[in-house]
């Protein structure tokens, strides 16, 4: 099942044109990178939500936990708790993430565990057919929104920063070099790692024209600013029309969640021993 | 044959609970076999809190109603319970707070004598009722010297004050020299789990089973064990299964409400055969209920809960040996035959304390799991022939371990194909046969005094020594399944063949097992119900008993 | 006897199901039952969609494996469907996609020659099959007209030119005049939700019952209608309990995943007494299974989903006209009782368009709910005799009114007293039986062909049709629970009286029927199951009953 | 069932020192001050979690729906939906609303549901006997985690500010006149309505020297400007040892999320003549 080239046999289903391509791509050259380095690629785990992006977990010939939708994190952090040496990534769409599971969102940026986080955030839910997601912009019609959605988008990169995330980053499937070299950055980040990626929706929500026009490279911003990360953040609201920038936002280095459990070395007590000590107190 | 019965009441805060136990502890180290029952509200501070202590010759596991002392630490003691008191009940009671009669002690004062915290109020409660109850005072240094070890000494020296400001009342003899471990339900259930392997416990709290995330976190100190208590009950879910995934025997625990934000991890759990154990304390229903009562109203929900059908594992036991052996062996079948399991337990069960008998604590095996395939070739879904595929973690050398939510094919890839479906779907089937196989090696219902009866109880979870001791003064029999998925058709039709009357008690007004025993063509002819979410007590039962029988 | 199959096979995204549809209703305009079938697997655009629409002089609602027509948009929909055709099939096919036997459609050319969108490809199908099928070209226009009245003309001229780019070649006569409404399974539940006073609908997106949040968010237009889709289904629950509390008439849908989230404030809407609606679409199971195919694995744990014990309806209709009736009844039945209710429907129902009977609409009276109290001594929970009490919504003057999910007191404050929490365990079962009652007065099981039949298939849900249909040929009766919740055993016991061979047809493995049934001393001879997430065909359904009968 | 002093008959369970007992009062106080304004008392609904702060609806003589735990805000939601005429305010504890139902709590303030939400932050599970919540510090020894919590919290007045929050404030039990007064503020706010009360829990985290040392209260301060809001936020960290403001952060009129769906005149017209009509279009 692990693949050469890293792509299964598994037929492609997405959309021609759909922004998942070039995700799908740039984590893969991305994840390369790494084994290039000497990570054992069997040390890397992919968990993906359900939705569009979540074929993530059929498409990568890696080891995978296609769970259930809106909980790719929950999952990533029992995984890496259970083993911290595995290099864990979440797939997760912006419904899913967003939406469904946004408590799981934030609670891994608070905690920072040391996992990977890519929004493949397409603004609308695409599997289901066209619904408004939390950041589809205000007014957007949707199938359960056919006279405009009642509310404005929030904003996560500002909300990641506010729940204490050490790697806080936006890229855009339109820009495939770009999106490569942050995921990396990503994975090689120790804690929480953020990724929003600005994904074109071929079939439901189909920005290109907006995120080529108005997308622009950070570059003279000081990532270890928190400041100015917040101010930046705010720049585009994801409903308006302003400059949206693509880069490391913020990057801050913290202990991690999982090195905060004492790991007890293997014992070759049998647990008995252990329990037969523990009630003779109760006695 | 003696059995007694101590009432300790007091306000919530006063470590009434405690109180109780210690008394236990001086039953313990006389020879009793003792169990005991705390009834508190949902509430921190004040309200009304009573434990009552029991203890007798044989083994028990269920409160009486007559009460044979009284210790009260709260006027609410002495006016709420006067009904329950036997005819010459000995009544002790804090001096300083309660009026009445009996012999009052003056906690408040001793403690200030000794410069001590309201805390140890306790040791000179159990020095007062050692005295009334003719218990040498190194029964009682025994007992504090264990159970209170930071400061033995000062605590001594309160409850020598108190054994001296009371007199003698009535004798309690000594009955044995054999004494037992103490332990509540939560924590034969973690030893259990721990006897069995596990490696990592996942909980939100809630009554009434936070007290064995309380016990696991403190346990993790002394076991290669992870605690983790996340957001909410998703994430304890999702996250357990991340754990299983990686290979940690994992278990997770709640009550009815945090299960329903778990039942679609369970779900998952089935179709992607990721093994968990999930603790389930039942308690009083519907919704947020009764949180700290109890009930037997969730069986029909954990054995249905989660989209679509899949295997799974129920077993409720009924006493504290039954909660460590089955808690092991939930957790060991579990992660042999790739499945859910729910050790479905109650608030009786959960934060009762019990004598535990070590000698019934035999955990049989379950054999080992099914031998790992070559690496290269892994598949995670491989067909075989009882549908269980060897079982791998990552990270697993040229393999890729694919787990997957959506129906899939071996190799876990998602798959829609009709053919492929169906025999995944055969493939869980076979695997719940399996499964009934590894059950039916087990004795999954036990039976208790059925030697020539014509009439039995039929009972599950924490009513079974209620109604062992209850039945043992009828004649009855006591049928009792443990497991509840796969249900043990076969075993629990030998049990009650040749029994005239079958009686079913359950605390729900439904009759959930009754129902599920007509569904297996066994016919349960009375049902004996509870419906205000306190348990049976023996004289309740006896009573409930005559009335239908 | 007319019976007429039409396949038409594409990419998703080729707008195969308006295809169908449309077929469908030219069929409809010729005066034909029709029934419409979707296959497609979960993705957006290519893969393979295929739709089956079946028309017969006879109320239809099962697809036929056998088909007579192949519209063929992509090569897929000839390679894969192959076997399926009748001998003598007429073949139409995009000859810019496809290759093989039949006449060829230029479809791009023409629409590029219109300078037409690709959506109107359509046209020029429905045009073509007109043609080959001896459909006059007045009833293509009719059906385009009503169906597509955006752009008509241009519409027109595809299908006319569709029309004449293909010869006749077997005609499908005229063999009526009335045409039905064509409807889905998830239109005809909304349309009865809104026919039983439906005030707010709030739902998160999941198959099958999509479409329902989106048919009834178009609704919100005409009708008094709040329509809320919120960020996930625990948050549908709540909201849509604050809205019943408030006064609305609230419905929510989802399916098994998504009901797993709202089993939490199920259980509140039963302890609190708040009613609420939920449409529950099944689909293939466990976990996300299989997220666009069928399944009917949901029935147990619908019907004990939730912790603790409180009445529940549960309806499960089988067709169009039994999902709009007893949406209505649900509703009002549900405020009449204040109890939660399912409808239980399935892919196949949701997503299954069908002729509608209007005849059949017809919605027996549920009677008025309980008068309100005074509002000076308004208690929400007020003890009665048939334990229901007057229900009244906020703001009432001079009146507090409170729901709690505790147990409680007759004005909803929390209570812990043992006594009080019997008595509203007691209220509930009371409530319990009033339900009952109410659906005794319904006709809630159905029986088909009873007339002196010894062998009678057992079903409910969706496969209701493919039942009936089956059942005829074979001279079987068939009999049909719609209420699975209060169980209405009495009528099934009726119905089943004087049956030799039952015979439970069930899309799941476990049977979930026919255990129910065995748990209410009904007997089930034969156990009919799919394991494969699709819908039974007549003719496999035939073969099936074949074998063991 | 609805008393005079608003406080019904029902046995008040809270701990001797519970800074409960100053939430109910200032609550009780300043919906007073509504009612004396001409709201009608039965035009107010009190939405409650579970936990020890749930009990209010128990204590208070108004409408009330006792939801259970975590889930106030979706509750609050629908009734407002239902009724924009009433005044619906939410008693949260933190374990309720920062933990089990985060999510509700951001979409709130995204929506901008005119919904008042008073957090009983006593940053530890009372009821459930004493384990750490988000908001309790770092190495917090409660039940759950003998040796230490493994997580910082967070900063729920940052993360409110970062959701779209349209009037963030913070108060204390120790306070209760400036409680009494923020919380009238907040039921008077139109919109989403956000109070962290930095409550004292006398029996698992008594903190009263904490606050009544560091705690002040805002003056000079802008709300209106979010950036000094945003700062003013960040100034105690809910972990370490600062100053920590009372007062009102931030404030700012927006749009209400119900007054986004239109409101049909009740009609005349029964619904079968409306599915009769649409089922014509059917045929
Ligand atoms: C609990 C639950 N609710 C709803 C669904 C249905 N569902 C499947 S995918 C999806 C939306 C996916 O949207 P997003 O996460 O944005 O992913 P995308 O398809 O856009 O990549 C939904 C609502 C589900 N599978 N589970
Ligand atoms: C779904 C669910 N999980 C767990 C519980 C148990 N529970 C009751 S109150 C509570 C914690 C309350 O903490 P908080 O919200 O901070 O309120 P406080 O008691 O501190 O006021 C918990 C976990 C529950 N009732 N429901
Ligand atoms: S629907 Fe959108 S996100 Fe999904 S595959 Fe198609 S283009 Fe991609
Ligand atoms: S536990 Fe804490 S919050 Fe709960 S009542 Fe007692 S002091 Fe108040
Ligand atoms: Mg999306
Ligand atoms: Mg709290």
């Amino acid at each position: 099942m692990q693949e050469k080239n890293l792509i299964t046999g598994a037929q492609n289903t997405w959309c021609p044109g759909c922004g998942n391509f070039t995700i799908q791509f740039a984590l893969r050259n991305a994840i390369r990178g790494l084994v290039s380095e000497g990570v054992p690629l069997e040390n890397i785990v992919l968990v993906t939500g359900i939705g569009c992006h979540a074929k993530m977990s059929d498409y990568l010939g890696i080891n995978s936990f296609y769970s259930i939708h809106g909980r790719t994190i929950p999952v990533a952090t029992g995984i890496k708790l259970a083993n911290p040496e595995l290099t864990v990534i979440c797939c997760a769409g912006d419904g899913d993430a967003y939406a469904e599971g946004l408590d799981h969102l934030i609670f891994g940026a608070k905690r920072n565990t040391d996992i990977t986080v890519v929004i493949h955030n397409n603004r609308v839910y695409g599997l289901t057919t066209g619904q408004y997601t939390p950041t589809s912009p205000f007014g957007f019609r949707g199938k359960s929104t056919p006279q405009g959605a009642p509310e404005e988008p929030f904003n996560p990169l500002t909300l990641m920063l506010a729940s204490g995330a050490g790697f806080v980053a936006r890229s855009t499937s339109r820009k495939m070099p770009h999106l490569t070299g942050i995921i990396g950055q990503a994975l090689r980040h120790k804690g929480f790692s953020f990724v929003d990626v600005l994904q074109i929706c071929a079939s439901y929500f189909n920005v290109s024209e907006l995120y080529d026009r108005q997308g622009y490279e950070l570059s003279g911003h000081d990532p270890s600013d928190f400041t100015a990360a917040c101010r930046k953040a705010e720049e585009w609201d994801y409903n308006t029309d302003s400059p949206i920038a693509f880069g490391l936002f913020y990057q801050e280095a913290k202990p991690c969640f999982e090195e905060r459990f004492s790991r007890h070395p293997v014992s070759n007590v049998h647990p008995e021993e252990q329990i037969r000590a523990f009630l003779e107190k109760k006695r | 044959m003696y059995d007694i019965s101590v009432l300790t009441g007091g306000r919530a805060g006063d470590g009434i609970n405690s109180a109780g136990l210690l008394i236990a502890h001086l039953f313990n180290q006389m020879g009793y076999q003792t169990y005991l029952y705390f009834d508190y509200p949902s509430l921190i501070k004040g309200g009304h809190n009573f434990t009552i202590t029991r203890a007798a010759e044989q083994k028990i596991g269920a409160h009486r109603d007559q009460c044979d002392y009284l210790l009260a630490l709260s006027q609410d003691s002495v006016d709420l319970h006067r009904h329950l008191l036997s005819d010459n009940a000995v009544i002790l009671f804090d001096s300083g707070r309660v009026h009445g009669q009996g012999q009052g002690i003056p906690v408040e004062a001793i403690l200030k004598a000794e410069q001590a915290p309201t805390v140890m109020g306790n040791s000179c409660i159990i020095g007062a009722f050692a005295k009334a109850s003719g218990i040498p005072f190194d029964v009682v240094e025994t007992v504090i010297r264990r159970q209170i070890p930071k400061v033995p000494e000062k605590n001594l020296a309160i409850a020598r004050k108190g054994y001296e400001a009371v007199l003698e009342e009535r004798v309690i003899p000594r009955v044995g020299t054999t004494c037992c471990p103490l332990v509540n339900g939560n924590e034969a259930i973690g030893l259990g789990l721990l006897h069995g392997g596990l490696d990592a416990y996942v909980a939100y709290p809630m009554t009434p089973t936070s007290n064995l995330l309380h016990f696991l976190a403190g346990a993790a100190r002394d076991f290669p064990l992870t605690v983790v208590h996340p957001e909410n009950e998703i994430a304890v879910m999702l996250m357990a299964l991340g754990l299983s995934y990686a290979g940690k025997k994992t278990a997770v625990g709640t009550s009815g409400g945090g299960f329903c934000l778990m039942t679609e991890g369970f779900s998952l759990a089935g179709g992607a055969e990721v093994p968990i154990v999930v603790v389930m304390g039942q308690r009083t229903g519907p919704s947020t209920g009764l949180p700290t009562y109890t009930g037997q109203t969730d069986l029909r929900f954990v054995l249905h809960a989660g989209q679509g059908e899949f295997p799974r594992i129920v077993v409720a036991p009924g006493s504290s040996e039954q909660a460590y052996v089955w808690s092991s062996i939930a957790l060991s079948l579990a992660w042999k035959c790739q499945v859910p399991a729910v050790i479905l337990a109650d608030k009786t069960l959960c934060e009762g304390t019990y004598s535990l008998d070590e000698k019934a604590m035999i955990v049989p095996g379950t054999g080992d799991p099914a031998k790992p395939g070559s690496s290269r070739s892994y598949r995670r879904y491989e067909m075989t022939e009882n549908g269980i595929s060897p079982l791998q973690f990552p990270p697993l050398r040229d393999a890729a371990i694919k787990v997957n939510s959506y129906a899939h094919d071996e190799d876990g890839i998602t798959t829609e194909k009709a053919d492929i479906v169906r025999l995944m779907t055969e493939k869980r089937k076979r695997k719940a046969q399996a499964l009934k196989g590894e059950i039916d090696l087990l004795e999954c219902v036990k039976t208790y005094g059925m030697g020539g009866a014509r009439t039995a109880l039929l009972c599950w979870g924490s009513t079974l020594l209620v109604c062992t001791e209850v039945a043992r003064r009828y004649g009855f029999g006591v049928i009792q399944p443990i497991v509840l998925s796969p249900f043990p058709e076969e075993q629990l039709k030998a049990a009650v063949a040749g029994v005239r009357i079958l009686i079913a008690v359950e605390e729900n007004a439904d009759g959930q097992l009754t129902l599920l025993c007509r569904q297996h063509g066994i016919a349960v002819d009375i049902h004996v119900d509870k419906l205000d979410g306190r348990p049976f007590s023996v004289e309740e039962l006896g009573a409930r008993l005559k009335e239908v029988s």
